[in-house]
């Protein structure tokens, strides 16, 4: 359904730059075309930006923008379809737009279509609908200003909101009604950004550079292919075999074994030449259920932690594509917010002596001499360790798991059921022990920590706090971190500092490494790929959603083609 | 003639009845919650924003209706066509994406059958009671129909695909195309169907060459075939004789192998991330798509239901002793 | 002791039994204690079908059989009674056992307690009877056996049974001359001890040398039945008449003149029903006098 | 067919003594079993000899086959020949008892259907052929994905259930014809009932027959777990043919120069399934006089 | 003189060792004659048949030859046979009822047989001669399958003969009809010499009284010997050879019934032809055998045309 009803490419556009460019508009150039994947394992489905989690590669980036992106590195926003923002005062939030933006329709960006994006969240089932429980009025103040006011500010959640939200046109949507938003498919997508879809289908999505794009000249950027094609593989050998072929320009699948490619020579890249390859995402942790015995027992899960041979999961399951966590979890780009005091203090390592001893002082002793500890009560601790079906690198890692507790003292077994039944359990907390990573790298480890500790528990734990481990006074620091200034970096280290004891002194949920920014690269088309080494941009360097406000549109804009 | 036709009829329409309630039912047994994964997927923050959210959908689905409810509503709704929205491709009506796969799927399924069955029963035919070639056809047809889809799949990825860049190693059609009716487009798909057809169609050869072999070793043994050899009648004829006769128990076979086929096919769409059906089964089931599931399984039910109606009737044209009645007796 | 009140048989046939034959039309007749009734006729009358209801191998369609009063019910019991032999005699025995295991079966269901060495002697009695050497036979494979010895085992192990009535069904139908006539004089003895026989056949010269009375049989009906020698003496129906004058006999060309050709017997008789010519000699034909 | 009749009554051998004479000397059969024989062995004994957990990490990972590691080691060093002899297990294990549920189920519902006939007929064969429409493999997915079926006896289990169909429309087919031989029916004369007729006289009239349907079901079932465990719904415990197929397709063993890896367990179950089918093809000829080669 | 067999062995190769199925046959058949062949069953009738036309994998020829209107027929020898079968020996097999293809029209069948035996149909020759056998011209469009038996049987008959061979071997086919259509059959083979369709031909049975019928000749035969050869009616009416009396004694007539004469079977059964043993093969079971029997009985002619084995005949 997608393609026919796209708008037509530019007229320009079909006179193409170089000379090798086809005339055919069904057949795209290789040299001008980036091919990517990793990102969907579906057909795209719809071209709606409210629904972050299932509409096609680059809506939210590439076609629709948000009001700014965030610079990893750097640590702070950088504007984008805003001009600036600033509190005004402790609930008042400013924004100033850009000038001169204009939607694809030709009609110009103003405050209105801000105002009506936020106010969508008034309906219930938007996804940020909870952003109006400390949200008050949002209200245009000119056409180039926009005013926000709170009843609490969450500064940090505030942040994210700012570079999170795609900004939809009000003249165009303004007549849809809740389902429209949520369900639609909105298939003449009238944004502001670089690209525009061109066609999609079962197992690809088309975008085209949009000539008249605000950020040529506002920005001073321009993203170098001018046609992208995302496609979705079903599997990553598929993904590593069209690599080889050189049919793919990007992916962002985790392919193991790709170090030996990258070490061989095959014209693929990574951002490190060497171990672990790759940037950190997000972390993974292991999830106890402390609502049921003996997890409930911090001193057990302690134990627990230090039973865990991360080191050997590292470089046997993940032949070193990924890094040990360290004991808080946080990810390296929030080293600052690590205390290094609590860490060495309190934090755990992977000790199987220590595990043991911390067992045998908890009260748990193996009575029955099966060489696995028992509960205080004496009835038999046997814990299961769950991970998706077909997770192939979480499924040796849990056996692997597995193998180091038991030589602590602890019977764990893994088991691996179908991720929808997987998910059912977790939702409804029926399960001893799971693996997690669902938290990415954002501005503020707040979200991290909220995943951690949110209150209350509910009878079904949707999408955080899977332990389900109640402790008030840490919401509550989470809270008021989320209360600290962005830029009040040392109010929030002392609030962090004091989550991490919390952390250190229950372990709530137990960090074991961080999954890596999976990005392989083939030169053969396209160059200048994110890389640690010398000039090579420190951008972002996947598709993956949300990214490209991670400095993943910025990245584009700084390739190079292979010839040049 | 005409009784024959509506009993078979009435037999084939039961079949389906039952059939496709079983395809209903099964999906619906199984522990977890499409909606939740769907939910889950989302990955909303906010549970009061997840709480809504299921709550439409779960409304949206009719899964808040009584089981028997669903039933009736999903008989009713097929008669009028609709076979309700995917949830994994949520909105998506079923019956777009299954018109999109289907193409794919019929596309290496009926040749790869058709060509196997042809091609296979010609070698077989050709390789029985001639010593040197049955010497060779055979083994190399064992190997061939005991090679497990996806290995010679993969293989064939590797070998044409990777290492040769002989041939693409995934999708329908190349990335830097765009649906259209001209020549490089149409030799672009075929292009991607060459190796997904490839592997189908070696294994099934194997099945049917070595099948056609000992049938035909039977037929060039009986006793019209000893008659005509008595009378001179060269070797010629006698093979065509026999290898129109063995062919028919073949057809039957056909009919039992396109169930199978649909299995083979959906592994080796997997490797080549041929958007065909298989994929899509595989990813039903994956998100607990209920509705997608019952769509493609309904198109499986009925192709292989309309399958075997056409052999049926093709059977009883070609072979006369069907006419008279005796068709109990052979199998 | 066997009657056959208007039994009739269908079969349905096609595909899907969308068709159906009618094999046996309105049969009736009686078999005596010490007594054999052949049954004749071509190929496809019905001959097997009535000797197969009579077994209780097929159900019957409409009419009733009954023996010695009481409708057949296929069952040990019944089989204690009533045993048969089939036209085939390789067929009979199961091709992957010895083919003395057909005394085996009979042994564990009807006499189990007899003891094993009593056993092998009524075996070996019976198979003298039937002038079978016992170390011969026993202990073969029914392939090892020749057709004359396998038919009759199976006599004998009708006989192991202390039965009343034997159906045999064309058990002659593949033996040479020679061995033949060796069964038929089996069978006349038994006939003597007070067996009454179905002989079933379409041999009509092996019909008249042991049978009592003959049925004749075309297309399912009964078309004449009597005391054999005046059937054949007086074939009163013509196409008993050309039966008889098809019969190769040795010294004698086929006799021409008896062949009907200007009465198309099958069509006179609308109504088929048999027609008392003398006493206990029936006919279903209408026009007997008309006809030569 | 009668002169075969009649020569055999003056030869002194039975049908068994000449099959096993023919079966000694047909190369066939001989190497079909003696391919599987091998790796039956290889898969019972194997284990024993070679010691270790077949998916415990070694050291040396990424190794050709050496001297050390005789088919060499996968990404996470585990050794493939010990992985190899334990998976030909599970393969072994899987084939047995899918093919034994499916020729179980499938002689029953054959021999009821071709010995009743009639309405019993009329109804199972609905049954068969509601079983062959519905798309198995996929039913099998979702019973598998949905009831956590994690153990090679389970996943058998599962394809025995669904695979019986053809199985059974061909015994049925023959049974029709023996039905009406007449040694069934001096069987019934004899005071037999129906299931001592299946059982004692038709079924071990075609015992090579059955043992054939054993046999492809037997290799069906291999494949089928096969293609089950590639698509990622194979038991989770254990090691099996299958599985190691998997792991070494889902980490790309082939594009990464790992051939090691990825053809043993392929051609593993292509050595067993082609051998199986070639032995089949030997039966038969030993069985069948008019196929034996003059 | 149209054929003359002399010593022909023919064997079949066992697992235990050889079947002497034919030891040494010698007889000749002369110009539009009809011989009848008869014998126990197992005695080599069928193999001799078949060793006349195409012998089957297991057959050797061991010795011995054939010589069919002059020329000797490569009877070992399956290629160079083919130049003979159909137009010079023909065959009507046993096995009539399953002979035709089940999936050809009769009419297609015969064009495609004669087209690749390098002839045409010439259809009103087909024809005709189909009206002799009385089959209907119909026929011809239908399967085999919708032939009764007797139709098949005489169909086949017309086929076999339709290039007019100079032998045709017609082996058992009567035997599975009932005495009406066993009739028309054996009528129609005459009809057939008289036509001159075929010049002469062996007439394979084990029904003494229709051979009488039809054939001229009669050949009895004994564990793969021959035993008598006569004309038919002195054969039937003054036999020689014991074995040919006692088998003329064991049939009834109709109308011969067990009360009033109580016919009696030959005892004994026939040698093994695995390894037979020496001397006169019937001397076994022969009530009137002597001392010279355990010699092999020569051949020899008693009266004309009159061929006897038997010492004591
Ligand atoms: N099981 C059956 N199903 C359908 N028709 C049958 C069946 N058995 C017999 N018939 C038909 O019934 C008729 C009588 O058959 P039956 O076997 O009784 O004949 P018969 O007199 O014994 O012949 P024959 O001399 O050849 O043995 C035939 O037309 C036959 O085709
Ligand atoms: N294929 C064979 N292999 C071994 N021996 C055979 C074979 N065919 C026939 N014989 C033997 O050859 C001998 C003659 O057989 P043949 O078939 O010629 O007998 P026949 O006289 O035609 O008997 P019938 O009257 O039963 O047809 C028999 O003893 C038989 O055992
Ligand atoms: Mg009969
Ligand atoms: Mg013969």
């Amino acid at each position: 359904t997608g393609g026919g009803s796209t708008p037509n490419p530019p007229a320009s556009q079909a006179q193409g730059q170089s000379g090798a460019a086809s005339a055919d508009p069904n057949q795209l150039p290789r040299n001008e075309t980036l091919y990517t994947t990793g990102t969907q394992w579906g057909p795209p489905l719809n071209y709606n930006p409210i629904r972050e989690w299932d509409s096609a590669v680059g809506t939210k980036g590439l076609v629709y923008e948000t009001l700014f992106h965030y610079d990893t590195n750097a640590a702070k926003l950088v504007p984008w379809l805003a001009a600036s923002g600033s509190w005004t005062d402790d609930t008042t939030y400013e924004l100033k737009l850009r000038q001169g933006v204009k939607w694809s329709d030709g009609q110009p960006f103003t405050a209105k279509d801000v105002v009506y994006t936020f106010e969508l969240g008034k309906m219930e089932t938007i996804p940020y609908h909870n952003l109006w429980n400390w949200l008050e009025k949002v209200e245009a103040t000119d056409d180039q200003t926009v005013t926000f006011t709170f009843s609490k500010a969450n500064y940090q959640e505030w942040d994210y909101m700012l570079y999170n939200r795609s900004i939809v046109p009000e003249h165009v949507w303004k007549d849809r009604s809740e389902k429209e938003v949520l369900d639609g498919t909105n298939d003449n997508p009238v944004a502001t950004g670089a690209y525009s879809f061109m066609s999609k289908d079962q197992d690809r999505v088309v975008l085209q550079r949009r000539d008249d794009w605000w950020g040529k000249t506002a920005l001073n950027m321009e993203p170098k292919p001018r046609y992208i094609v995302d496609i979705a593989t079903p599997s990553n050998e598929v993904a590593m075999g069209m690599l080889l072929q050189k049919g793919l320009d990007r992916s962002n699948n985790f392919l193991p074994g790709v170090a030996n490619l990258v070490q061989g020579n095959f014209g693929l890249t990574t951002y490190y030449k060497e171990p672990p390859y790759m940037l950190s995402a997000n972390t993974a942790w292991l999830v106890p259920n402390t609502t049921k015995k003996p997890m409930d027992d911090p001193a057990f899960r302690k134990a627990l932690a230090s039973s865990i041979d991360v080191k050997k999961i590292v470089e046997s399951v993940y032949g070193n594509l990924v890094k040990a966590s360290s004991p808080t979890g946080l990810l390296p780009q929030w080293d600052t917010f690590v205390d290094q005091n609590v860490v060495s203090a309190s934090g755990f390592t992977f000790d199987t002596g220590k595990a043991k001893k911390l067992l045998a002082d908890a009260g748990y002793k193996d009575g029955d001499g099966d060489g696995f500890v028992e509960n205080k009560d004496g009835s038999k601790i046997s814990l299961t360790l769950i991970v998706p079906s077909g997770w192939t690198d979480w499924m040796e890692s849990a056996r692997s798991i597995a193998t180091s507790a038991k030589a602590a003292g602890i019977q764990v077994t893994a088991d691996f059921p179908d991720f929808n039944a997987l998910v059912e359990k977790r939702t409804e907390g029926d399960f001893d022990l799971l693996i997690n990573n669902e938290r990415q790298l954002s501005n503020s480890p707040y979200t991290y920590y909220e995943y951690m500790f949110q209150l209350p528990v509910r009878k079904q734990q949707n999408t955080v706090n899977f332990a389900r481990y109640e402790n008030e006074k840490a919401w509550d620091l989470v809270q008021q971190l989320d209360q600290v200034r962005t830029d009040d970096t040392a109010g929030m280290q002392k609030i962090i500092s004091q989550l991490q004891q919390i952390h250190f002194d229950d372990m709530p949920i137990i960090p074991l490494w961080y999954n890596g920014l999976w990005a392989q690269h083939s030169t053969s088309t396209w160059k200048n790929w994110p890389a640690a080494e010398g000039g090579a941009p420190k951008t972002g360097a996947v598709m993956w959603r949300n990214w490209f406000e991670l400095g993943g549109f910025e990245t584009l804009t700084q390739l190079q083609p292979a010839g040049s | 003639m005409r009784r024959y036709f509506s009993r078979k009829l009435l037999i084939y329409g039961l079949t389906f009845f039952v059939a496709v309630t079983v395809n209903w039912l099964i999906p619906r047994f199984m522990p977890g919650d499409p909606v939740a994964g769907m939910v889950a997927r989302a990955n909303v923050a906010q549970p009061e924003a997840v709480e809504a959210m299921r709550a439409y959908y779960n409304d949206l689905f009719g899964f808040d209706q009584p089981l028997w409810q669903q039933y009736l509503n999903f008989w009713g709704a097929m008669f009028r066509g609709d076979f309700g929205i995917s949830i994994w491709l949520f909105p998506t009506p079923v019956s777009t994406v299954i018109n999109g796969a289907v193409p794919y799927t019929l596309g290496l399924i009926i040749p790869s059958v058709l060509l196997s069955w042809v091609v296979g029963n010609r070698f077989g035919a050709y390789a029985a009671r001639r010593k040197l070639l049955d010497n060779t056809v055979l083994p190399v047809g064992y190997v061939l129909t005991a090679m497990p889809y996806m290995w010679l799949a993969v293989l064939l990825a590797w070998a044409l695909g990777v290492i040769t860049g002989l041939f693409p190693v995934a999708g329908g059609y190349s990335f830097s195309m765009r649906p259209n009716w001209s020549w490089t487009f149409v030799l672009d798909l075929l292009h991607h169907w060459t190796l997904p057809f490839l592997s189908l169609f070696l294994v099934a050869l194997g099945g049917w060459a070595i099948g056609m072999r000992n049938m035909i070793i039977y037929e060039l043994e009986s006793d019209y075939s000893n008659y005509l050899s008595a009378l001179g009648a060269p070797a010629r004829l006698i093979r065509r004789y026999a290898f129109r006769n063995a062919v028919l128990p073949q057809i039957t076979g056909l009919a039992l192998q396109l169930g199978v086929l649909v299995a083979g096919a959906l592994v080796t769409e997997i490797v080549f991330a041929y958007p065909g059906l298989g994929s899509l089964i595989l990813k039903a089931i994956q998100n607990q798509d209920f509705f997608l599931l019952q769509g493609t399984f309904l198109f499986i039910v009925l192709g292989v239901l309309i399958a075997n109606f056409i052999i049926d009737i093709v059977y009883v044209v070609v072979d006369p002793r069907t006419r008279a009645g005796m068709a109990g007796a052979q199998a | 002791m066997l009657r056959l009140d208007d039994v009739t048989k269908e079969f349905k046939i096609g595909a899907f039994g969308g068709k159906s034959v009618t094999a046996v039309r309105k049969v009736s007749f009686e078999v005596v204690p010490g007594e054999v009734v052949s049954l004749i006729g071509e190929s496809g009358s019905g001959k097997s079908t009535i000797g197969r209801m009579i077994l209780g191998l097929n159900p019957v369609t409409r009419g009733s059989i009954t023996f010695d009063g009481r409708p057949v019910r296929a069952g040990k019991e019944y089989y204690r009674h009533i045993q048969g032999i089939f036209q085939d005699p390789f067929s009979s025995f199961n091709p992957v056992f010895k083919a003395d295991r057909v005394y085996n079966m009979i042994k564990e269901a009807y006499y189990p307690a007899v003891p094993e060495a009593e056993w092998a002697e009524r075996v070996e009695a019976a198979l003298s009877d039937v002038r079978l050497n016992p170390g011969q036979v026993l202990g073969k494979y029914p392939h090892q056996l020749s057709g004359g010895q396998l038919q009759r085992l199976l006599i004998a192990r009708a006989l192991l049974l202390d039965i009343k009535l034997l159906v045999a069904d064309e058990i002659t139908s593949m033996l040479d001359a020679s061995t033949r006539i060796d069964v038929l004089n089996l069978l006349a003895e038994l006939k003597a001890r007070g067996l009454g026989v179905l002989y079933i056949t379409h041999d009509l010269s092996l019909g008249t040398y042991l049978a009592e009375r003959t049925v004749v049989l075309r297309r399912g009906s009964v078309v004449e039945m009597g005391l054999t020698g005046r059937v054949f003496g007086d074939p009163l129906h013509p196409y008993t008449r050309e039966l008889l004058s098809a019969v190769p006999r040795l010294n004698q060309a086929w006799d021409d003149a008896t062949a009907v050709d200007s009465c198309v017997y099958h069509e006179c008789g609308a109504s088929g029903a048999l027609i008392e010519a003398e006493p206990g000699h029936f006919v279903a034909c209408a026009r007997l006098d008309t006809c030569p | 067919m009668t002169t075969l009749q009649e020569t055999e009554p003056r030869e002194q051998e039975g049908v068994r003594r000449e099959a096993l004479h023919f079966a000694v000397r047909n190369g066939k059969l001989m190497a079909g079993f003696g391919i599987v024989v091998v790796l039956l062995v290889l898969g019972l004994a194997g284990p024993l000899l070679v010691s270790g957990t077949p998916n415990e990490y070694g050291t040396r990972p990424i190794s050709p086959p050496s001297a050390e590691h005789w088919l060499g080691t996968t990404t996470f060093g585990q050794d493939i020949f010990l992985q190899f002899v334990h998976g030909l297990r599970a393969t072994f294990l899987v084939g047995v008892i899918g093919g034994g549920i499916a020729a179980v189920i499938g002689m029953l519902v054959g021999f009821v259907a071709g010995y009743r006939g009639g309405a019993v007929d009329e109804v199972l064969n609905m049954l068969t052929n509601v079983i062959l429409v519905i798309p198995t493999l996929a039913v099998l997915l979702i019973i598998n994905a949905y009831l956590g079926i994690r153990s090679v006896a389970v996943q058998g289990l599962f394809i025995g259930l669904t695979q019986w169909p053809w199985a059974a429309r061909a015994i049925r087919a023959q049974t029709f014809s023996l039905r009406t031989r007449e040694f069934v029916d001096l069987a019934r004369m004899s005071g037999s009932g129906t299931w001592r007729i299946i059982s004692r006289e038709i079924a071990p009239n075609m015992s090579s027959y059955l043992f054939m349907t054993f046999i492809l079901l037997f290799g069906g079932a291999i494949l089928i777990a096969s293609s089950l465990d590639f698509i990622g719904l194979g038991p989770t415990e254990g090691v099996s043919l299958g599985l190691m197929l998997q792991n070494a397709n889902q980490w790309s063993a082939l594009q990464l120069g790992m051939w090691w890896w990825f053809v043993p367990p392929g051609a593993g179950i292509t050595a067993i399934v082609g051998a199986l089918y070639v032995a089949n093809v030997g039966l038969d000829e030993v069985f069948n006089p008019k196929l034996r080669e003059t | 003189m149209s054929l003359q067999v002399s010593e022909l062995r023919v064997y079949y190769r066992t697992l235990k060792g050889e079947v002497r199925a034919l030891d040494g046959m010698t007889f000749e058949l002369g110009d539009g004659e009809i011989l009848g062949l008869v014998g126990e069953s197992g005695c080599g009738k069928s193999t001799l048949g078949k060793s006349l036309i195409r012998m089957d994998g297991r057959m050797r020829h061991v010795a011995g030859t054939v010589v069919l209107d002059g020329q000797e027929l490569p009877i070992g020898d399956d290629r160079a046979m083919n130049d003979f079968r159909f137009r010079e020996v023909s065959l009507i097999p046993q096995y009539a009822m399953s002979a035709l293809n089940p999936t050809r029209k009769l009419r297609r069948m015969i064009t495609e047989l004669l087209k690749s035996r390098g002839s045409a149909v010439d259809t009103a020759e087909l024809e005709r001669r189909m009206d002799q056998v009385g089959l209907s011209r119909d026929m011809l469009d239908r399967y085999p399958i919708e032939l009764s038996g007797g139709m098949k049987q005489r169909m086949v008959m017309v086929i076999s003969t339709l290039l007019d061979p100079s032998l045709l071997i017609a082996d058992e086919v009567t035997s599975a009809l009932d005495v009406s259509t066993q009739k028309a059959v054996a009528r129609a083979l005459l009809g057939f010499r008289e036509s001159r369709y075929v010049k002469s031909m062996i007439f394979v049975t084990h029904d003494i009284a229709l051979t009488h019928h039809i054939a001229d000749t009669i050949m009895v035969m004994y564990a793969g010997r021959l035993a008598e050869k006569a004309p038919a009616d002195v054969i039937v009416k003054a036999p020689r050879h014991p074995y040919t009396k006692l088998l003329l004694d064991s049939l009834p007539e109709v109308g011969v019934r067990y009360a009033d004469r109580r016919l009696e079977g030959i005892p004994g059964s026939p040698p093994s032809l695995l390894d037979p043993p020496a001397g006169c093969r019937f001397r076994a079971r022969c009530p009137i055998a002597g001392d010279e029997c355990a010699q092999d009985p020569p051949v020899a002619e008693l009266a004309p045309d009159h061929h006897v084995a038997c010492w004591k005949a």
